[in-house]
């Protein structure tokens, strides 16, 4: 068998696999694209930017609906497009399972030969049986002679889903699949894509805005901005170590706080911030002196009592409560810090605390893990 | 040869003769996006504002022996145009122009890109796409589309006064006979003649409507 | 009286009495929902469809002293209406009325339903719904309209050739002027009506694709 | 001051406050309606129901913007409809505050003027510093000037509740406020909406279908289901103690088991499921013998390993794995019970169990809490 050439620098930057997807993409012309990302076999990859980043741009030229500039797609050992050898496979050659946004079915034909008329070099009998056991695991068993207009947004979504992996794809691409369909049916879609998943060995590439849905269903993620993907990883990786303090902020972390690297002692290290006060985080490798952003998990923080045990790794803030308000069992408090003058968030169970102690004004002291403390290095903004 | 008969051939040929042009035209205009595409559409509607006797003219002016144009139609045809059938037929044409491609380009517009789209990553070439995805999801704008050229090129009046110079058997059709009756003071034939042109137009109001709504629950 | 001063004042009149009819008429239409819709609007449609001559035929016996539609209107009028302008100004508006409505029906078919009711909610009342939202987002759809009302009035040949008869300084309008001359092989007086007709629906052209953006990107 | 005549089935069954809200609808022809409720003030209500259950009718219904065959709304003193006493007042009069759907902005005014259209008898400066004011308190600041279109769907939100609330209205009545929103927006609005509704007054009804929307906003939600109120009561009530099988289903739950009431402990009630398995769970009224239909909340399912200790209000249940599925930092999983051949659904943190120990056909025993088992009577379904 003929193996396709890897280019140089693709081959040297990372190891490839078999059945991987590798995507670079460059565009001067027009919204500028920077683009460089990897997905392996059976991996579910989340894309995830604000609107208008250039996910969906992205997801695109992998299905070959779009060209850029300059753009290199690898999926397994079969090159997609390499700009620079001039070579571009169209997107019927592809073959790519893709679930649009707006489920895209076709709304003349039933659910059943929306399904079949995604297979290929089959025999009509056969396609029948594979469209019908695709449907059956995406549980739409008993309603696939219906047209898309009877089918709720969550059974149309079902729909969309069987049809683009009936076709035994080499790559599965999911384009805001649960953006047009309600909280409830969302939350269903989520596991039912979970519980499908595990039987895919090919990559999976999830488009969305949502860090929740991240969460739930991705292995890894790659973080979309202006056309640039910035950071790349797993995504526990990625949501508890950002590498900057815009991605940080992209992610909707809002307890960011100016600090210097004070001291490193064996398992912590000591930053400074602000006038005087100082706060201990998790150890970093990062030099002494050298200006850096803390980043406070919300769930790291808590409200001191008198009575709270001050262990070593934690950290007393002084403030007073800015607002508090309640919602659902949860009280959402912003505290006022009265070292630096900026404002901490965070959650607390409502039965922890008496409304009476979180009126605007009063004065509130604050416990924060230091485990909860994580150092994004300045220049690397 | 009676007026109605002159008529419905008129209306037949430039039927058979725009519903493709403006399947071509309409869905061009719909998919494509290029530089100076309003002009080019401007251009298409041009004969829906344009009074018919001004088009008419000009189009004498371009069939007119005299003229160079008139020359290479002369050479083509083997006859000058003015005052013939084959004359009134690309008249017709013309003036029919944008009830050809309009509604196709309204048809093919109201598709959303995504089934497209969907089609060809499931692996249909453009012209499986067309056959199984889009011609199932326009026929009825199709019918409306054909509907309209037909029953409007049976009523044009200005524009074959002009061109086809009302003789008769050969340009004279139901429309101008009604003219040449009221004027003969006939009105008993001019009634009739219009009796029969309004149960078509109602008719074909009543097609155009239908294809309308079902186009509607469709999509 | 010049053939154009009879088309100008014969398009003015027209419009400046559809205008208001077509704007209640089609807020009726959008808004309204009641058994029968379907026929008034296909009422309304129906000059859209009729051929000229057909509509000529049947305004010619309503206007006829000899009916009884007839007797009625001499009455009003004092004189019969055949062959005069205030019986060219009802053939016109009745020829144009499609064109007052549909647009006007559409503009306000456009407005969202919810944002009507946010200014009942927020205690505007009907009137001052209509002044405050709903007339500055349909005033594009209304200049598009007149533009379309006047430059059809001013290019109408067919029924005003029947309804009018073609009195010099009354009732001939340019495009029949047009089709005079080209009878009388006068084709260099035609051409310069027909270059004026042709600058003049170019300029409507343009007003109504620059309305019809306006509207858009309005919305 | 004169003094609106209550009728009399109305002051029987409820007390009649000051400024709460009060709605009986009935209709026959067409979609059929027969509704109750009530909302104090201060309180906000969340009206909750399927798509189509008739939520916007009632509250569009309570706006005068839809007229229904028979009804009765009272909102403080004064009655906006009762249809026996042929009374009826204009939206236009009610001055409520309403949210729709999709914004509903008038699209040709500035962020300003918006809000200004809607405040009354008052002068041109008096009208333009309420809007200003007002829209501070929704964080819209600074973008007076622009027009709705060059607002996000979360701004343009923010207005339309500004507008809403510049009016003073009797009500503030909100359509599905945040269905036209994304996931991160939305948890913004959530917070900004529960500490601008502290300062208010008045009754309040949010139309949803998201009942973890409910949970954060709400104090109280009113059941709809095919035109019909159903249940209304605290959110917790609701929640925990839905009155029938139905309304459970509505709720989402997914764990019900069919079972009669066998015996009556001390705290706890033993319940009869299937042959032989016997639960306890939290105590009961009901006869003995009465059949019931058990509601097991996902939070009160742990897995039993040997080690777990086995206390008195705890349940030990055998059964074997359906299906598992990994999502984020939880594990999703259906148990296959053998006493009764239905299926138990729950979550659990990845970190508590072997991906070994849960894959399908695997024998497990999960523990039921008695405090997380509720009973609700068959004969009220």
């Amino acid at each position: 068998m003929h193996t396709t050439p890897i280019i140089a620098s693709a081959s040297a930057t990372t190891p490839s696999f078999d059945s991987s997807l590798e995507v670079r993409l460059q565009a001067q012309r027009g919204p500028s694209l920077d683009v460089s990302l990897e997905c392996g076999a059976g991996e579910m990859l989340a894309l995830v930017g604000p609107s208008g980043s250039g996910k969906s741009t992205v997801l695109r030229t992998i299905a070959g609906l779009r060209k850029v500039d300059q753009g290199f797609v690898r999926c397994g050992n079969t090159l997609w497009m390499d700009t620079e050898n001039k070579k571009y496979v169209t997107v019927q050659q592809r073959q790519v399972g893709m679930v649009f946004q707006h489920y895209a079915l076709f709304p003349h034909k039933s659910v059943i030969d929306n399904v079949i008329l995604a297979i290929r070099n089959k025999s009509r009998k056969e396609k029948k049986h594979i469209a019908a056991s695709w449907l059956e695991r995406t549980n739409m068993t008993g309603l696939e002679s219906r047209r898309p207009d009877q089918l709720s947004g969550g059974q149309k979504q079902r729909v969309a889903l069987a049809r683009a992996l009936a076709s035994n794809p080499a790559a599965l691409l999911l384009d805001e699949p649960f953006s047009a369909v309600d909280q409830q049916t969302r939350r269903k879609l989520y596991r039912e894509l979970a519980k499908l998943r595990t039987g895919l060995d090919i990559p999976m590439i999830l488009v969305t805005h949502d860090v929740g849905e991240v969460q739930q269903l991705a292995d890894s993620m790659c973080l979309i901005y202006k056309g640039q993907t910035l950071q790349q990883g797993s995504v526990h990786d990625v949501m508890t170590a950002p590498e900057s303090k815009t991605i940080a902020k992209l992610l909707g972390h809002q307890n960011l706080f100016s600090a210097t690297v004070a001291h490193h002692g064996d398992h912590l290290t000591r930053y400074q911030l602000g006038d005087g006060e100082t706060l201990q985080g998790s150890a970093t490798k990062l030099n002494v002196g050298q200006a850096v952003t803390l980043l406070i998990a919300p769930s790291a923080i808590t409200i001191d009592n008198d009575s709270s045990a001050h262990d070593i790794g934690s950290n007393r803030l002084k403030g007073s409560v800015r607002d508090a308000v309640s919602m659902g069992d949860e009280w959402s408090i912003t505290v006022h810090l009265d070292a630096v003058t900026k404002s901490l968030r965070f959650r607390i169970p409502q039965y922890q605390i008496d409304s009476r102690h979180v009126l605007p004004g009063t004065p509130i002291n604050v416990n924060v893990r230091a485990g909860g403390i994580y150092a994004i290095s300045e220049s690397m903004s | 040869m009676s007026p109605f008969f002159v008529s419905f051939k008129l209306a037949l040929w430039t039927t058979l003769i725009l519903l493709p042009v403006g399947m071509l035209l309409g869905r061009w205009l719909a998919f494509a996006q290029f530089k100076g595409k309003a002009w080019v559409e401007s251009l298409i509607l041009l004969p829906l504002v344009l009074p018919p006797t001004v088009i008419g003219y000009y189009l004498l002016l371009v069939f007119s022996p005299d003229s160079f144009s008139g020359n290479l139609v002369t050479q083509w045809f083997g006859q000058p145009l003015v005052f013939t059938f084959p004359g009134l037929v690309i008249a017709s044409i013309v003036v029919n122009l944008p009830f050809a491609v309009q509604p196709m380009q309204l048809a093919y517009g109201s598709l959303p890109q995504e089934v497209r789209e969907a089609a060809w990553v499931s692996g249909l070439s453009s012209s499986k796409t067309w056959w199984h995805i889009e011609l199932p999801q326009i026929w009825q704008g199709i019918l409306g589309s054909a509907t309209l050229i037909f029953s409007h090129t049976l009523g044009e009046f200005g524009v074959v006064l002009l061109v086809g110079g009302n003789i008769e058997g050969r340009t004279r059709t139901v429309s101008i006979a009604i003219y040449d009756h009221v004027q003969a003071f006939d009105m008993l034939s001019a009634g009739w003649y219009s009796a029969a042109l309004l149960v078509f137009s109602l008719a074909a109001l009543m097609v155009v409507r239908m294809s309308a709504q079902k186009s509607k629950r469709t999509h």
